[in-house]
């Protein structure tokens, strides 16, 4: 089943489209981050209103088997960066954190995406997805710094692992599983009813963001930008698999898929910013940015459905 | 000026990333400084435009009144540690300053 | 048929009383921002779901005539200033850009106005006003410097052009038309249901902002006031009959009427300062913001659905 | 009856263990402002336009106990100061006017509370909660100072009677009483609908700012703590007799306990801080934030209800 | 600098708390002092940490460029007013202006 | 300062019109500049107030640090363009900066 573009994207689209003519409609940093506030704590109290009406059982064996996919994704982001791409130590390492993590906007244009088709998922995906925003980011820097003492691990830790999407995603699971579906109905008009709303004007801001980036390519080269835009499939049929190893629904697989293919802009950058300067910031934002996440928003979500129906017949 | 006790003082300027602010403080008060201010800013310079909306291409710009052996150390401090991977500029003035005790 | 005040009026009345007694209630920029973009795309979201939806003929007629229009006013306006005020050239020049243009605050309060008392318009009317924001400008800026070298079109061009407010409306708009009502039903908690009260926020702001600029009068003097005030009925009249010439509905007319007595304060003081630079911006600022817009919102656009229904009776 | 935990308590909770967690969850200033604006347009509108439905009789009595209640509860603060806590004078009278006056956080709350529990109130509390605010903060100053050429009365009372909550609250009143629950319909969604969720957002902030002032106790010794904690449930039962007095509904008791229990920590640091410059700010601004509105929240509240079911059977 | 007719005058940096700011504009316009400018501003000092994020408890850096009699009237006047209570820093400068009529 | 080889340059502060912004940082680059850095900010002068709450009426801080020629020309280039139309204020100062290089 094919459901056409999703109107939500054509706000990314009205976005990248203003940011090439140089149009000014940023909308000041105060409101990016109110949006992507509402934004995260909505998916976790989904998340965690469901979790509060079901049973679920294998919690743990999703966490574990989520936390080697990132481990695996992140070394093969290295080893394709390393070898193929024949960068850097560090800027491998840097490279291969954004795309072992995750980002949060894709995940979301993929929940709207799978709440239009209807399709159902499990209520743990948004717990995958902070399991899977950290360990990529730590295994990045450690392939970055090796185990050396001059990383200041301490600070490291606090960023990633209290870091405001950790937080609130957490936050949001936690007071959806204790209130449920009944005592979330107050806030329900804002948090729920106004989501895809709010995910609009996010991606409006997106596209202009991502349209500043367009420029890094030219210095980047040929390969990044293949990079940016192979891996996103290559990567989501890793997730098919996990998937298909958790046992979980189509819905849940093509979240899964989504995480696997989407590469992390806002948690990586600020982490490997102050652990792993000497890479270049611009090489991953670039790639992250401008490419990978037009790309999943755009193509990638569609065909990520596609695979699951085809690969997944349960 | 004469009318109140003037005592010379450095005000060390410095501009940089906006995501260095709380690794910068911290080193500022292990070097014993009494004070800093800091402001947002935005700008351009040998790491390209650095526009003040979006969080992570972001400056800071930050000012420290100190004495000038504390204000030679932190120039020499900050530029050994960000000076190789960051944005960041500094430069130093000479101010006049009303309590000398606060400055040290 | 009447209606009273509608209530989001008394916001704009609250903001002015609190900008009169000092009181400090304004907003940050930011929220100004945020709560001006979401008018704006919502203003074109409405307009494009519509076309959608309605078979519509002779919209090139309709922009042609509009274009027409708001030449003609902004030639009325500066015969005035230079005629009976005399202005200095590039003064009446300035002012006349700003009256020629439109307020998109006032065409959003003329849009709730309809909607409460539940009369329709055609859906082009958002094109109209994008239509007729742009050319009044272009044609101040000739008026005032001639078509002399030292003009930075280009610029100009870019900021009038490529502005927040035509970016935002054509973007609604394109989005509307794409995405349909069925497309656009996950984002209307945001843009449709929220509509008013968002514009209450934004009334409440302007109207701390007009009242900042009531000092401008001591210093205008008499001849501006009385500009401010009679211009907006003669020129809604102007707007009538057009309407009138496009065979426009009653709701479209009234709406019409109300651009042509609108006066911008937004677009034309942006566009102006840079390439007029000459010219006084408080001036435009005080006459357009301090008087015509409380005008238009408080008495106005009630007399000019009245004019319109003596006057067209189709 | 009772209710368990408000799931918008937990909100406040998350932003609690943020904040003591160092994690940055932090909003931007303008959302903060923006939030508040709309919580606080929204209380003074739903009594508003009760006003427009109900008769209300004896406004003029309440209105006059309201305020001997605020006189006496500031003397009373400061007595128990003096005496038991041997503050200087300044801070007696300042942390006095903060105790004297209310918080409208904790108001709002309780009108959540109220909402959830099916619980009317009269219309006529939010005028009340005006009138609490404002004659604390004055004796405060005058206990402080006396009557004293010194002090800027002028600029004192413009801050205080036409302060931000001041005005909003009023002009939300005034605005609900014009328009009736009809005229309101179209901006419900916004001021309505979205209460809950906007007080939440509201929460989640005023957790983090309150663990930020958990710090200031190592300094200011037991005797602040005890008196932060103690002196809600005291005031509280006088705030009941008060409401015997009025003759105040079960509802309208229980508002009326909580604002007594409740304190200032923004109408009355702003006012004190340049009235009693003195006065040590983080005295009082430490009791009210970190103790005394996180007691009222989680736990005052509820106990209110009970000792109101208790003691006031009509 | 030669090129342009320039003059010395004084700038005077106030960083206080934003709270004061209506306060402290209208001491600056008793004085008779032509203009200041204002940016919003965090810190720390003898007063502890003062962050933007929260109305009370931010900064403002406050600048006015005048002739040294006014500089050392404003300075006296603002050191008598508010160093006993309130957190505030100071400092003076020379620099050279174009227009010297404009600051008096 | 004697620590570190630090060379004198000359900080050129302008507070002008927030919408000036782009014209005014292409003119700078236009003269070759290697950076500048901005900050927001409102006040007072000649023209009257100029908060910072409405887009229009708010202003903006520039700061330039460069050799004394290019000063001096930055200067001229800004009075001879603004001067007559705008509400702006520029000053001069002299700095220490450590990497002269940076800094044509
Ligand atoms: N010549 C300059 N004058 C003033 N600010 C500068 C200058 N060069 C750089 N900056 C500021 O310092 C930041 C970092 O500079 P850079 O490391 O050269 O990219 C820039 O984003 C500017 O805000
Ligand atoms: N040594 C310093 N250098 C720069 N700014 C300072 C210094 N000391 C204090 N400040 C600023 O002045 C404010 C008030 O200072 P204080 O009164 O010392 O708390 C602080 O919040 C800082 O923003
Ligand atoms: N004497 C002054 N000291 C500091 N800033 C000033 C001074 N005069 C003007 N300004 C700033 O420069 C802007 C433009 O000044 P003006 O052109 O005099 O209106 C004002 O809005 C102030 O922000
Ligand atoms: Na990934
Ligand atoms: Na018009
Ligand atoms: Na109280």
């Amino acid at each position: 089943m094919s459901l056409g573009i999703d109107p939500i994207v054509w706000f990314f689209v009205l976005g990248l489209t203003a940011g090439a003519l140089r149009a000014d409609l940023r909308l000041p940093p105060a409101i990016y981050e109110f949006v992507s506030t509402l934004l995260l704590l909505s998916i976790g109290m989904k998340g965690g209103q469901e979790l509060a009406r079901q049973a679920v059982t294998g919690i743990a064996t999703q966490v574990l088997l989520t936390l080697t996919m990132g481990a695996l994704l992140t070394f093969l982001a290295f080893g394709i960066l390393r070898g193929l791409g024949r960068l850097s130590r560090v800027d491998a390492a840097a490279v291969a954190a954004h795309y072992g993590s995750v980002s949060i906007g894709t995940f979301a244009v993929a929940v709207a995406y799978l709440a239009r088709a209807g399709i159902p998922s499990e209520a743990s995906m948004p717990l995958l997805l902070v399991v899977l925003e950290v360990p990529a980011i730590l295994i990045g820097i450690v392939l970055a710094r090796g185990l050396s003492a001059g990383t200041p691990w301490s600070s490291v830790l606090h960023e990633v692992l209290l870091g405001r999407s950790v937080m609130l995603l957490l936050g949001g699971l936690a007071i959806g599983t204790l209130a449920g579906p009944t005592g979330l109905a107050p806030v329900a008009p804002l948090f729920f009813d106004l989501f895809k709303g709010i995910l609009a004007v996010f991606l409006l801001e997106m596209g202009l963001i991502a349209a500043d980036h367009f420029g890094g390519f030219r210095r980047h080269g040929l390969f990044m930008v293949g990079f940016a835009v192979l891996v996103p499939p290559v990567f989501s049929l890793v997730g098919i698999g996990f998937a298909a190893a958790m046992g979980l629904s189509q819905g849940g697989a093509i979240l899964l898929a989504t995480l696997a293919a989407s590469a992390s802009y806002i948690a990586a950058p600020a982490a490997l910013r102050t652990a792993v300067p000497e890479a270049n910031p611009a090489l991953s934002l670039t790639a992250a940015l401008a490419l990978t996440f037009p790309f999943n928003i755009l193509f990638g979500i569609p065909l990520y459905q596609r695979a699951v129906e085809s690969l997944l017949t349960h | 000026m004469t009318g109140a006790a003037h005592t010379l003082r450095k005000l060390v300027t410095v501009i940089t990333e906006a995501t260095l602010e709380r690794d910068l403080t911290r080193e500022i008060e292990t070097l014993g400084v009494a004070g800093y201010t800091v402001t947002d800013a935005r700008g351009r310079g040998a790491h390209g435009e650095r526009p003040s909306h979006w969080g992570h291409s972001s400056n800071i710009r930050l000012e420290v009144i100190c004495d000038t052996p504390l204000a030679e150390r932190l120039v020499e401090r900050l530029r050994d540690k960000y000076y190789p991977n960051f944005a960041i500029v500094m430069w130093v003035q000479d101010v006049e300053v009303l309590r000398p005790d606060k400055f040290r």
